[in-house]
């Protein structure tokens, strides 16, 4: 079991690597620089240009450049940003304290999500499956399939427009100040797993009950509301976890798009205000950020399959 | 009389996109109590769901019991509530399966799924099961019972397995132990194991056995009385002595002569029945083994024979027109 | 063992019954064919799928407007009406034949991409998964690299760093940056089919009859690794038609005035409360067309994967 | 004997499958010795039977003679050649000469290609045959094998198991080979089907003078169709003799063991019978015990057994045995 673990953690470090370095060389291959205009739109005079790329170390070899920038990101430090003059990286990301910084925004609005993925998504799979062929079942993955076919900033607009502008029942954006303006992001965000998990779990669910020791369990004269319960949900799990990880980092790419949409103030509005400003330390900061949450997904996800099956925890 | 089990004019059809499949066609046997039964035939005969419908262990759907009855301890399981029936399951009957890979969960420990049976009908709580789980195992032969007991099923070899099944089986000294080709999957020195530890325990537990095979020789060595099945229905059934001395039904003897017996001089060929087994969506109307059959007379393709077409000694019965020991009609 | 005579009863042949071939040979492919018919949203996705890529292709001559035509008679950003049945933008443009023009982007995007990925995964999980041992191990360590990376940021900055002036110019760097992270999961699919089939005795019988190693991967290995990644290729079609949708929405796909769905959205979301029209027909667009690649793809797995059935 | 009779002779040949695992790359942590040792020769005409539980590498050793797997070490020389030493071109013009039955009717054949194909495909790849030639040498062989020749364009999913196999036998015999492997060629099929086939195969042998190594778990079949057998225990031979006398005396406490697990269908014959019951598991080839393989579940050990392995000695007219007790 350490073993798995271990493995699973050193095949980490070359993905983040290659991160850093992929980032990195595509922001060196960018025409123009960022200081190729001002933030008035008018080209920056040659002095004031020459001046900030000495500030900035872009007169240093490219491999320097990296080795500083990698340097910074153990100490956890992104750099300056482009945009900004003056504030850092850092700063953009953590300011405003522990629950308005934008990073814990991102996270509260992910947790919320993922809570409605999993509290609708694996019922109704489950619900599905012992009911297959029912109305219920063609319901519910009828609309399950809308769920993994509408992208969710279109849904994010969709929702707006009815809840908000024209029933005028939910806030149009923002984040924190109260709970109801968490109701349309997190369900935004969170249909679109429920509806994966559901599908997902429902197909798992149905080759479950279908297996040979299902066939003993119902042998031995227990009820089936133990049958299911003790000795089906457990094994029809494994699937979904496995996929678990993955679909986590379509979701952590997706929230930006959330974010976006339903302006909170969280790392993916930020990503996307960054890319519109050409601001290339923040855009690096926030993928290096999502790089590592997603690897970090990736191996919770692993860690997790170990404690549900143990054919792997023993091997 | 003294039937432990008396299964009547038993029908179990699977309603599938390609038609009707008609996998047991009006079955009927009956069990003496300490007795070993045989169903002898080939995948697709029948056999299992004979025995799957008698548990009401049948997938419905598609499957779905449509006739008979099934006579155990002066009820019919077909027609008792499902919570009578799960009182009958693992409790009265019990069964063990073909593979013991896949008929085991392979999230729950051994312990877990032995205990399991012993609380829900026995009563007993954690602590009484997980000793007597320990004492079952040990019985079935599995070295080291205690340490292995929260083993999971993936650390056991097959045979092993299979043992860990039989335990879970007899946990609750059941009426009757029905066994799915339980040795199929396995090596043939650990079918001997199984075969031999499954006759000593039925002595000591005083069971009676269903035991469900394709394997003729297995049934010589085990079975009191057999049954032959051939497209879901019983083709032939006598007393072990009398069915491999005097087979009646020209598939029986058919497939004794096809099989290569060790304790015989070498013969050049084999006796091959040619052909296939009948299609259970498109059965005909006469007999289902007419295509194949050597002995077959016109009154075959119109009549489908009963099971007491031809009677001998009360207890020997074949499903056929034809004398086979005289190639004349009956 | 005391060894005995055996008793021989005669057991003769019979003449064999006449069997009916009535039955017409079915190819699998033409079995799942049959099966993919019987399934009703399959069909009206694949019939869906048609007519937006017929109407896309013929848009100039079934559009009833150019894209960038402004219908000065009409006012700008009105709703539905009898002469643009979706409503107009602010510069005056029609914009069902907007949407229609748009088509084009999305279909090519979804074609198009799909078809780079698989060309370059399965060129690759084929080579991998046909050579197997340490070739393939190290091949695949690559593979599991790309694969944790975040395929979408990727796109995206891939997008940042490419200069898209006009059209076709962002079109050709959708697909490259497709191209270059869209196959990982193809060539893990393939690779995979491949090491499966591999181990079936039918391979080995065709390495017993002698048969050279181009003749296992053309004849036998791709056609049975052929189902499931027809399936792939069919349900990766809705992920890159979002993936451009993303693009355009956030500013880095087709450059106006050639509309793509999702730049349509970006165009106009902010006046949603006004226009509620220019948002949230192009949504439905890309949803109902996303939908359709669903139920095809679902479809199609359902009608190939119990094809499978007997050769386990 | 003459020695030209010999068709195929297999020396020393071992057969091991590395155990790999590692966490930045893999490497191999040990050996699985599926075959490792065996030695026998097949004699033209002849059928001869290999025996053995699952595991004891009876499957593995058809397959490495074929050149399926490459043989770690060892020699396979077949008509004089070492098979072994042979790749590529010259590897491919013997595969003429020897052919293979799988087990599994349903894996063996090509779902995508039609009956045709696939037994047209050797006479193709060889040049055998093309255009009307092939198509009439298929139809031949079809019939060869019992089935309609009608059936040429038709795919096997549309079989039975039982005529799969035929298919596949079929296949084996398009390029007229002189050596079968039949690798259980009967285990997966219906008892009422399993006479079918090996008739046929008596009949084919008799008719094109095949060579077969028949490979099975069952005994009596084995006993049935071979002329000489070899029994085979954890990836070594433990005991080969002329098949009667081997089912009369045999020599090995493992293959008595073996012949008493065997049901005899005849109640009478059962009830006298004596059984030898061996305790516990096979041990895993990756890791065999020391000194004879058997010796963890011998009734007869011996504590030589435990230290010294036993050599597959000729004790009388080409019975030979791998038992201390029996030296």
């Amino acid at each position: 079991m350490w073993r798995y673990i271990l493995n699973r953690l050193f095949w980490a470090v070359p993905v983040l690597f290659l991160v850093t370095l992929v980032t990195f060389t595509a922001m060196k291959l960018t025409p123009g620089g960022p200081f190729t205009a001002g933030t008035s739109g008018r080209p920056l005079p040659p002095r004031v240009k020459a001046q900030l790329n000495e500030i900035y170390g872009f007169n240093d070899p490219a491999w320097k450049q990296y080795l500083n920038y990698m340097g910074g990101l153990l100490r956890l430090d992104f750099g300056p940003s482009y945009k900004f003059r003056g504030r850092t990286v850092n700063d953009l990301m953590f300011q405003g304290g522990l629950l308005k910084a934008p990073l814990s925004v991102s996270a509260q609005l992910g947790l919320v999500a993922v809570g409605v993925a999993l509290v609708i998504g694996i019922p109704a799979g489950i619900v599905s499956a012992l009911k297959q062929n029912s109305w219920l079942d063609y319901l519910a993955m009828f609309v399950a399939m809308m769920g993994v076919s509408v992208p969710n900033f279109v849904l994010g607009l969709i929702l707006i427009w009815i809840f908000a502008l024209t029933l005028h029942w939910l806030p149009t954006y923002g984040w924190g100040e109260t709970p109801l303006q968490a109701v349309m992001p997190a369900l935004t965000l969170g249909t679109g797993g429920a509806a994966f998990i559901a599908r997902l779990t429902r197909a798992s669910m149905l080759e479950t009950i279908r297996a040979d020791y299902i066939r003993t369990a119902r042998a031995k004269g227990l009820r089936e509301r133990v049958v299911i319960w003790r000795h089906a949900i457990k094994n029809s799990m494994i699937p979904v976890v496995t996929i678990l990880g993955p679909l986590l980092a379509a979701w952590l790419t997706g929230t930006f798009l959330v974010e976006y949409v339903f302006s909170i103030p969280g790392i993916g509005k930020m990503y996307v205000t960054s890319i519109n400003d050409r601001d290339y330390t923040l855009i690096m900061g926030t993928t290096v950020v999502y790089a590592v949450a997603l690897v970090f997904f990736n191996l919770a996800v692993d860690i997790a399959y170990v404690f549900i099956d143990p054919r792997i925890r023993f091997d | 009389m003294g039937y432990i089990l008396e299964v009547k004019e038993l029908m179990t059809q699977f309603f599938t996109q390609d038609g009707v499949v008609k996998a047991v066609n009006g079955v009927t046997f009956h069990l003496d109590k300490g007795e070993t039964l045989g169903i002898v035939g080939e995948s697709g005969c029948g056999k299992s769901v004979t025995v799957l419908s008698v548990m009401r262990l049948i997938p419905q759907p598609p499957g779905k019991i449509v006739g008979g009855n099934v006579l155990f301890d002066g009820q019919d399981l077909l027609k008792v509530s499902d919570e009578q029936i799960r009182q009958v399951r693992g409790n009265k009957i019990s069964m063990i399966f073909q593979d013991p890979m896949t008929s085991l969960n392979p999230v729950l420990t051994i312990n877990q799924q032995v205990s399991e049976a012993l609380m829900l009908h026995l009563g007993m709580n954690k602590e009484e099961a997980r000793q007597r789980t320990t004492e079952l195992l040990q019985t079935v032969g599995i070295p080291q019972a205690e340490d292995r007991i929260e083993d999971y099923p993936h650390q056991f070899s097959g045979g092993m397995r299979q043992r860990v099944m039989i335990a879970m089986g007899l946990s609750c000294h059941p009426d009757i132990l029905i066994a799915d080709e339980p040795t199929t999957a396995l090596d043939v020195t650990i079918q001997a194991q199984i075969i031999d530890l499954v006759k000593r325990l039925k002595d000591e537990f005083g069971m009676a056995v269903v035991w469900i095979t394709h394997d003729l020789g297995i049934i010589a060595g085990i079975a009191d009385r057999v049954a032959v099945m051939y497209a879901g229905y019983i083709i032939e059934e006598a007393s072990a002595g009398e069915l491999y001395k005097n087979p009646r039904h020209p598939y029986t003897l058919g497939l004794l002569g096809s099989v290569p017996r060790l304790d015989e001089i070498k013969t050049d060929r084999l006796v091959s029945i040619e052909g296939l087994p009948p299609d259970l969506i498109a059965l005909p109307k006469g007999c289902p083994f007419y295509a194949r059959c050597p002995f077959r007379i016109d009154r075959c393709i119109e009549e489908n024979p009963p099971l007491d077409a031809q009677v001998y000694d009360s207890d020997h019965r074949a499903a056929c027109w034809v004398d086979v020991t005289t190639g004349r009609p009956i | 063992m005391a060894v005995q005579e055996r008793v021989i009863r005669p057991y003769p042949t019979p003449p064999a019954v006449e069997v009916t071939l009535a039955r017409p040979s079915v190819s699998l492919w033409r079995d799942a064919w049959n099966r993919l018919l019987r399934n009703r949203a399959a069909v009206a996705g694949g019939l869906f799928i048609i007519v937006v890529s017929l109407t896309a292709i013929l848009a100039p001559w079934v559009a009833p407007y150019a894209y960038d035509k402004q219908d000065i008679t009409s006012r700008t950003r009105v709703g539905p009406t009898a002469e643009h049945i979706m409503g107009t933008d602010k510069y005056n443009r029609d914009v069902f034949s907007r949407i229609i023009w748009g088509g084009r982007v999305s279909i090519t995007v979804g074609v198009v991409g799909s078809f780079t990925s698989l060309v370059i995964g399965l060129t690759y999980g084929a080579i991998s998964g046909f050579l197997g041992g340490r070739a393939d191990n190290l091949m695949m360590r690559f593979v599991d690299v790309m694969y944790a990376f975040p395929t979408l940021l990727f796109v995206i900055m891939i997008m940042v760093i490419l200069p898209s002036e006009n059209a076709v110019q962002a079109m050709i760097n959708i697909f490259i940056a497709i191209g270059i992270v869209g196959w990982v999961g193809m060539a893990r699919l393939v690779r995979g089919q491949f090491l499966a089939l591999k181990q079936k005795d039918f391979v080995d019988a065709a390495r017993a009859i002698g048969v050279p190693p181009m003749g296992i991967i053309t004849r036998h290995l791709l056609p049975n690794a052929l189902g499931p990644v027809i399936v792939a290729l069919t349900l990766g079609i809705p992920g890159l038609i979002l993936t451009e949708a993303i693009l355009s929405f956030i500013g880095l796909g087709v450059p106006p005035p050639f509309p793509s769905w999702g730049q349509m959205i970006s165009e106009s979301w902010q006046g949603l409360r006004a226009t509620p029209h220019l948002t949230i027909f192009p949504g439905l667009m890309i949803s109902i067309t996303m939908l359709a690649f669903n139920f095809l793809g679902d479809g199609l797995r359902d009608a190939l994967d119990p094809m499978m059935r007997g050769t386990a | 004997m003459a020695k030209d009779d010999v068709l195929l002779e297999v020396r020393d040949l071992k057969m091991y499958f590395p155990i790999s695992r590692g966490v930045i790359f893999q490497k191999a942590v040990g050996m699985i010795k599926a075959v490792d040792g065996v030695s026998f020769t097949i004699r033209r005409g002849e059928t001869y039977g290999l025996v053995g539980e699952s595991g004891c590498g009876k499957t593995t050793t058809g397959r490495s003679i074929l050149q399926l797997y490459r043989p770690t070490a060892g020699q396979v020389i077949f008509e004089g050649q070492d098979l072994t030493k042979l790749s590529g071109e010259a590897l491919r013009r013997m595969r003429r000469k020897m052919q293979m039955i799988f087990q599994d009717p349903y894996a063996s054949l090509n779902p995508r290609m039609t009956v045709g194909e696939i037994i047209g495909e050797p006479l193709e790849v060889h040049g055998m045959a093309r255009g009307k030639q092939k198509k009439e040498r298929v139809q031949e062989l079809l019939q060869v094998v019992g089935l309609n020749p009608y059936f040429v364009n038709r795919y096997p999913h549309e079989f039975s198991g039982g005529q799969r196999q035929r298919i596949g036998i079929a296949r084996a015999l398009a390029l007229n080979p002189s050596f079968i492997v039949c690798d259980e060629p009967i285990a997966a099929l219906d008892v009422s089907i399993r006479a079918q086939i090996l008739n046929l195969l008596q009949d084919l042998q008799g008719k094109y003078g095949l060579t077969y190594l028949f490979i099975s778990h069952d005994l009596s079949v084995v006993r049935h169709i071979s002329d000489r057998v070899g029994v085979m225990y954890l990836g070594k031979l433990f005991e080969v003799a002329d098949s009667d006398e081997l089912y009369r005396n045999p020599l090995n406490p493992y293959t008595q063991a073996l012949l008493s697990a065997v049901h005899i269908p005849d109640p009478a014959v059962e009830a006298r019978r004596e059984r030898i019951i061996l305790t516990g598991d096979v041990p895993s080839p990756a890791n065999p015990p020391k000194g004879c393989n058997f010796c963890t579940r011998c009734p007869v050990v011996m504590d030589v057994c435990k230290e010294v392995e036993p050599d597959l000695i000729d004790v009388e007219n080409g019975h030979k045995v791998a038992c201390f007790r029996v030296y």
